[in-house]
């Protein structure tokens, strides 16, 4: 999460993304492991079917940011203030 | 006969639609016709209407006549009803007949004026006013006639609008009689919570019946009524306006601010005698306002230098005598100074609007001189007034009237020995006033030379005036000389009569010598002081405490200007800083609120990515502490 | 076991933090992807080894090599490395670990609470999981496809408009096992390669 | 069915005008005249049969009734009646609506060129509103008809206004729309209180009348409708949108705006608040009088310092409706009556005062007093008609401002306030402050700017006799309007079961 606070590079940005998710799945499947039951990882899977869609949509986005403002601060991009 | 009483205000009414709306269109001569020729017939209808009620009293010494019910709200039914009894009949008379002799002067006088039919039309309109007041049975009915009387006074005095001057001296006019308006108004609304009804006359039985003498309530209602009075007549705390009141033309000032209007308070306070009987306390403040007035009108009076603003002072004065007589309940003879100040005084006023017109409009006494030669007819009648209104012994017509209401003054059941001398002082400044009056104008050496002679239509009322001014005295003498009481006999049956006090320190006879004494001493000081030698006149004003006097006495005792800081200036202050209606800031202010508030809100969307996220983690946090400072 | 337990985590632990610091992009990437196998490691530990083997197939496969194509086409160079060190200054770092405390704090308050205190109960065989996967979950499964249809519209779509300039196309040649995500063609011409200005 | 055909008429006359605009322009103007001069001749005809002998129907003091279903949703219990009915206040205030509404449409004949159809149908709509406002006994649709009479009035003073109008618009629009909410939660509250005691939704007047509030209550829903209403008859802190909105709008929107919507603002209090709430009236009654007093004096010394003659004439409307208020307060006959009787005078003069400022202002394109002065001379038939109508505003005897301020003083002090007595005649007072000076620096004094304005055309002139005749007749002899209202007034009387016993008879 700190990460995601501090880096300005959207590549960063979004694999601290990853790290997040991931740490959720972490929890779901260490849940359902205690509890003895499989939806845990059921819950894992559906974890990862999100994660995929989104890291597909979030890189197509930074390759358009990248045409766009030839650099990957997402700072630049603040078009939408006020 | 007695059934067309309503004849008698109708026509002025008439008189005043036909100039309004057809006015412009009419020739000159045919105005000339309308105008006076409407008064000519309500004269002569009320002098019918006198004759038949001489020869034929009705009942009860009144007749009503009843036109329609004004409104009838539970309980408040006043009617639009017509009452005539010797004292609106005395009044009718003087008013129509002088009314009259005033319009067929200013045919002529106000002849070259452009306004000449709107001219006709507002002086119709006052006498229609004027007549209603007289003869309305009901106090609302008598309000109407009283606001009408007051619009058209209004009107007259700015007449001449184009010069601003004159439209404030109208407004101020307006403003001060309708000070005076709103106190009578509480008046009728006290009077009718209290009674129960406005028609004049149950209004006195009701008075007498349910109000022992001395009651609070009669003493709030006489004030009332007497604030009302002092604001249309001019009297102590309400007189600024009229010295102003005399930018209007001069056939105004002799009809309105000379006969009839200004003695308006002096019908109503001897319309609702009955009050003032019954609360001694505001008798006497009615004689007490009556002292006080006549005697600083009479010292401003000397100081003027416009012929008119002097007659106009000396109105006041004399109506101060007016309601020092009523004030010590000699109510004919007040009733009987009105008639003879009314023919003498609008007498003066006509003569002076001559002297003005022949000297080109020129209004300083000091200015004019030894008319005597140029103007003969106008010296005579204008001395003749003069003497009345002085008093000159025997023959005037004043002599006889001030004489009565002086003697009545200490003798009467109100009189006291403070009321005599301040009436007789009065008298002495009177004479002086008069006569400074006629020796600047008319003796001395002629400094302005005469542009126009007046024509028989300016000459002839004038005559007529005089006869009346001398002759009118003789209808009531006092004791010593032939005793005639030819019109108190007559007032008998509507005013009660002046009940003398026992322990009387003097004779009629003697408060008679020294009224003529007090004459002759006025005429000695004028003559002395005005035609022997002028330069006296510098030594008395040179000193600075003469010049402050003189100040202080020219600007009516510094009325004005104390009216003006006390009154005038705040609200235009007000008007000044609060034009922008400052209520209308507080919801201004709450615009500029949400405005401020706009602003701050736009500032947080930096359009920043991270700075959303970490909002974001900031509110899961918070979230997450609420969960947990609540769980239980 | 639990010597094993405490060692993954630590490698995982530290390869996230490793990965945090990193100026260079791809450096970075390959310690991402050695905590996710750590990860893997903890899920087989906890005897979940369908969970395991799907976070090594799925996500250190598919979605990190997806990563490792990006940067590569970004093609960033050393000089944007340089940018990175500006950005990261000690004060930067202030806020979010201090919120991240806080956050770290709660949760652990949270866990500290009773009853979580389970040891490993046993494995959970992948046959468990399909049945529940097909029994109670399958509303959830059929939502899944949707969304990842969705997501590959939307790639392509956004993939599409940056072919719209003068561009050749190339096929994503791994296409991971719940739907293949394209891509978009991502090789861009040499001609303009301009480092992107910060 | 009459009634219906009252709004009808106005609505579809507005409708047509709009259409028949597209052809020509002047067809429009005569097809709005038509509709409200049928308008006209209908209330007077109801007047005429009804003011004879006041005969009320079965159920309660209507002279007219109509009730039809409108919104019934038998799940919920609610029935909303389409209820119109007319007793003696409604009949008087819709003719003086149809009257004002002859006017307007004289007026805005020359000065209104651009969107003529749109502009009469506006004035429709407003009219058709107002007569709704006046006629509906049902909450539902009386607070229909409220919102209604905003929208067009908004467009009317938007579109055809003078430079600032669009602040004004949206001033007047949020004033009006913020306090009618307040009255529409009161309204549902009662409507709630009462489903509480009986268990029936119904908006229906004669039913509410009666529910059992407990006092707190009362008070609060008093109070919700009070301020509606208060809005609406510009009650003193209340009162600021009414000058913008009055200069900004064009002579025709003035007319209706001072004419007519200050009414239903006073109509509102009588028909409503007294008698739904008779307890809680009576304890705000104190504070509500010092509020209108308050309102006559600030709005005359206002007037008196104002230099644009339009907004001098919205400040007089605030002072008379002062004392609308002070007479619906006093709570006796003569106060009541005095209130109505000065409703219809205020009409009239402020309404005949402010076309004569808008032919002023067609003339001379300004509205300053200060650049105008002098006219006398040159348009003598518009000033004496000013004149006579300043006299009027200022309460001079003979004239209907008169008869109705003087009953309303005297109910005033009738029911003890003498304090106030006099605070509200020191306002009348003031009130000759404002016209003399609204006659001097307009028509009186030197001619500065040399105006040579050509006067009043003897058609313009026809269109102020019947206002002027209207206004001598109630100053003279308002016998058959208190007559009418007489009925309605026990009515309101009756249920607001008004502490002032009755006067002595």
């Amino acid at each position: 999460m700190i990460g995601l606070l501090v880096r300005r590079n959207l590549l960063f940005i979004l694999m601290s993304l990853e790290v997040m998710v991931n740490a959720a799945g972490l929890a779901f499947v260490v849940a359902g492991a205690g509890h003895g039951q499989a939806d845990g990882q059921a819950m894992f899977i559906f974890i990862l079917a999100i994660a995929a869609a989104e890291v597909a949509v979030g890189l197509a986005l930074v390759l358009l940011l990248y045409h766009r403002y030839r650099t990957l601060d997402v700072d630049v991009a603040s078009q939408l203030r006020g | 006969m007695l059934k067309l009483l309503w004849l008698i205000p109708a026509l002025p009414c008439a008189g005043f639609l036909t100039l309004a709306f057809f006015g412009p269109r009419l020739s000159r001569r045919a105005v000339a016709l309308i105008g006076p020729g409407v008064v000519l017939a309500s004269a002569v209808v009320s002098w019918s209407v006198a004759m038949s009620f001489f020869l034929a009293p009705p009942p009860g010494g009144a007749f009503v006549q009843e036109l329609w019910t004004w409104m009838d709200v539970a309980g408040f039914h006043p009617k639009m009803a017509l009452y005539l009894d010797p004292l609106s009949l005395v009044m009718m008379l003087v008013v129509t007949s002088v009314g009259f002799l005033i319009h067929w002067y200013s045919t002529e006088f106000m002849a070259e004026d452009e306004g000449y039919s709107r001219f006709f039309a507002y002086m119709n309109l006052f006498v229609a006013s004027m007549l209603v007041l007289l003869l309305g049975d009901n106090l609302l009915l008598l309000y109407l006639g009283w606001e009408g009387v007051g619009l058209c006074s209004y009107l007259l005095i700015g007449f001449w609008y184009t010069d601003p001057a004159n439209g404030r001296a109208a407004r101020k006019a307006f403003y001060v009689t309708r000070v005076g308006d709103t106190a009578m108004s509480l008046g009728l609304f006290l009077l009718f919570t209290q009674l129960g009804t406005l028609q004049i006359q149950d209004l006195m039985r009701e008075a007498h019946d349910q109000w022992g003498t001395g009651s609070k309530l009669a003493t709030a209602a006489g004030l009332l009524l007497l604030g009302g009075a002092c604001g249309k007549s001019a009297q102590l705390p309400l007189q600024v306006w009229l010295p102003d009141a005399m930018a209007g033309p001069t056939p105004t000032s002799a009809l309105i601010h000379a006969a009839t209007m200004v003695t308006a308070g002096v019908y109503l306070i001897a319309r609702t005698h009955v009050i003032f009987e019954v609360s001694p306390t505001a008798q006497f403040a009615v004689a007490a306002v009556g002292a006080a007035t006549l005697l600083i009108a009479g010292f401003s009076a000397m100081t003027q230098w416009d012929i008119k603003k002097s007659l106009a002072f000396s109105t006041i004065s004399q109506i101060g005598y007016m309601f020092l007589a009523l004030g010590v309940g000699a109510w004919s003879a007040a009733i009987f100074h009105f008639m003879t100040h009314a023919f003498f005084k609008a007498l003066l006023f006509l003569g002076a609007g001559i002297v003005i017109e022949a000297c080109h409009h020129e209004h300083s006494m000091f200015k004019m001189g030894g008319l005597r030669k140029e103007l003969p007819v106008t010296f005579w009648t204008f001395a003749i007034a003069g003497c009345s209104l002085a008093g000159l012994p025997l023959v005037t017509a004043g002599f006889y009237s001030k004489g009565l209401i002086i003697w009545n003054a200490y003798a009467s059941a109100g009189g006291s020995m403070v009321l005599w001398l301040a009436a007789v002082f009065g008298a002495l400044l009177t004479s002086i006033y008069t006569f400074r009056m006629i020796f600047l104008t008319f003796f001395g050496e002629p400094k302005a030379h005469v542009v126009k002679r007046p024509g028989a239509a300016m000459k002839i009322p004038v005559m007529i005036l005089a006869f009346f001014a001398a002759v009118a005295g003789f209808v009531e003498t006092p004791g010593f000389l032939g005793h005639a009481h030819v019109f108190s006999n007559f007032m008998q049956k509507a005013l009660p009569e002046a009940v003398e006090r026992r322990g009387l320190g003097m004779s009629e006879l003697g408060s008679e010598a020294v009224v003529m004494l007090a004459f002759l001493a006025g005429l000695a000081i004028a003559y002395f002081f005005f035609l022997k030698k002028p330069a006296l006149q510098e030594s008395v004003t040179e000193p600075p405490v003469g010049q402050a006097v003189h100040r202080f006495w020219f600007s009516d005792w510094g009325m004005d200007w104390l009216y003006d800081k006390l009154f005038v200036q705040p609200l235009w202050w007000f008007a000044r800083i609060n034009k922008r209606d400052f209520i209308d800031s507080f919801y201004a202010a709450v615009a500029a609120v949400t405005r401020a508030l706009w602003v701050v809100l736009r500032s947080t969307q930096t359009g920043r990515l991270r700075w959303y996220a970490a909002v974001i983690v900031a509110g899961t946090i918070l979230f997450v502490a609420l969960a947990l400072v609540a769980k239980p | 076991m639990e010597g094993l337990f405490y060692m993954a985590a630590v490698v995982a632990v530290g390869a996230t933090l490793m990965m945090l610091t990193r100026q260079n992009a791809v450096h970075a990437l390959l310690y991402l992807i050695l905590s996710l196998l750590a990860v893997a490691v903890i899920f087989y530990l906890f005897g979940a080894p369908f969970a395991a083997a799907l976070e090594v197939i799925v996500y250190a496969g598919a979605i990190m090599v997806l990563f490792v194509f990006v940067v590569m086409l970004l093609n960033l160079g050393p000089r944007a490395g340089g940018l990175e060190a500006a950005w990261l200054s000690p004060t930067v770092w202030l806020l979010p670990a201090i919120m991240a405390a806080i956050l770290a704090g709660e949760i652990v308050y949270i866990l500290s609470g009773p009853g979580l205190r389970t040891a490993p109960a046993g494995e959970i065989a992948p046959v468990q999981v399909g049945l529940a996967l097909y029994g109670p979950y399958l509303i959830g499964v059929e939502l899944a496809s949707m969304l990842l249809l969705g997501a590959l519209v939307g790639a392509h779509h956004l993939g599409r408009e940056a072919r719209s300039k003068p561009e050749t196309k190339t096929h994503d040649v791994y296409s991971d096992v719940a739907g293949s995500d394209s891509g978009g063609d991502l090789v861009r011409a040499g001609s303009d390669r301009t480092s992107g200005a910060a | 069915m009459i009634l219906v055909w009252l709004i009808v008429v106005l609505f579809s006359g507005g409708v047509l005008a709009w259409i028949a605009a597209r052809w020509n322009e002047a067809a429009a103007r005569w097809i709005s005249l038509a509709a409200v001069t049928a308008d006209f001749l209908l209330s007077l005809e109801l007047w005429r049969k009804y003011s004879a002998g006041a005969h009320f129907l079965p159920n309660g003091p209507w002279l007219v009734d109509f009730n039809a279903e409108w919104i019934s949703i038998p799940l919920a219990g609610v029935n909303i009646h389409l209820h119109l009915a007319m007793d003696g206040l409604s009949l008087l205030m819709v003719a003086l609506t149809c009257l004002l509404g002859i006017m307007s449409v004289l007026t805005s004949w020359r000065e209104i060129s651009q969107r003529v159809g749109f502009f009469h149908l506006n004035l429709m709509a407003i009219l058709g509103a107002i007569v709704g406002v006046f006629l509906a006994v049902d909450l539902f649709l009386f607070y229909f008809a409220w919102e209604l009479m905003l929208v067009p009035m908004y467009f009317l003073i938007a579109v055809w206004g003078h430079e600032r109008r669009i602040y004004a618009a949206v001033k007047f629009f949020i004033f009006t729309q913020a306090c009618g909410l307040l009255m529409l939660v009161s309204i549902l509250a009662l409507v709630f209180a009462h489903h509480q005691a009986t268990g029936v939704y119904t908006f229906e007047y004669a039913d509410l009348l009666n529910t059992p509030l407990s006092r707190g209550a009362a008070f609060l829903m008093m109070l919700g409708m009070f301020l509606g209403f208060a809005v609406k008859l510009p009650m003193f802190p209340l009162h600021p949108w009414l000058p913008d909105a009055h200069t900004e709008a064009p002579t025709a929107g003035s007319l209706i705006l001072a004419g007519l919507l200050l009414k239903t603002g006073a109509y509102g209090l009588l028909r409503f608040v007294l008698p739904l709430f008779p307890e809680a009236s009576r304890d705000f009654a104190p504070a509500a009088m010092t509020l209108a007093v308050a309102g006559i004096v600030y709005g005359a010394v206002m007037a008196f310092a104002q230099t644009d003659l339009k907004r001098l004439v919205a400040y007089t409307s605030v002072s008379h409706l002062g004392f609308v208020l002070l007479g619906i307060y006093a709570r006796n006959d003569w106060a009541l009556e005095g209130a109505l009787v000065s409703m219809i005078a205020h009409g009239v003069s402020t309404g005949s005062l402010f076309m004569l400022v808008g032919q002023l202002q067609e003339r001379t394109h300004t509205r300053e007093m200060d650049r105008l002065g002098g006219l006398w001379a040159t348009i003598p038939r518009l000033s004496g008609i000013a004149m006579f109508f300043a006299m009027g505003s200022m309460g001079l005897p003979g004239l209907g401002d008169f008869v109705g301020e003087f009953l309303v003083l005297m109910g005033t002090y009738y029911a003890g306030h003498f304090g106030l007595t006099v605070a509200a005649s020191v306002g009348v007072l003031f009130s000759t402050l404002y016209a003399l000076k609204f006659i001097q620096r307009a028509y009186h004094g030197p001619n500065t700017h040399q105006w040579k304005i050509q006067d009043l055309a003897p058609r313009e002139a026809l269109i102020f006799a019947p206002m002027i005749v209207v206004l001598l007749w109630l100053g003279v002899y308002p016998q058959p309007v208190i007559r009418t209202f007489q009925p309605a007034m026990q009515a309101i009387q009756q249920f607001s079961n008004a502490p002032g016993e009755a006067p002595p008879r």
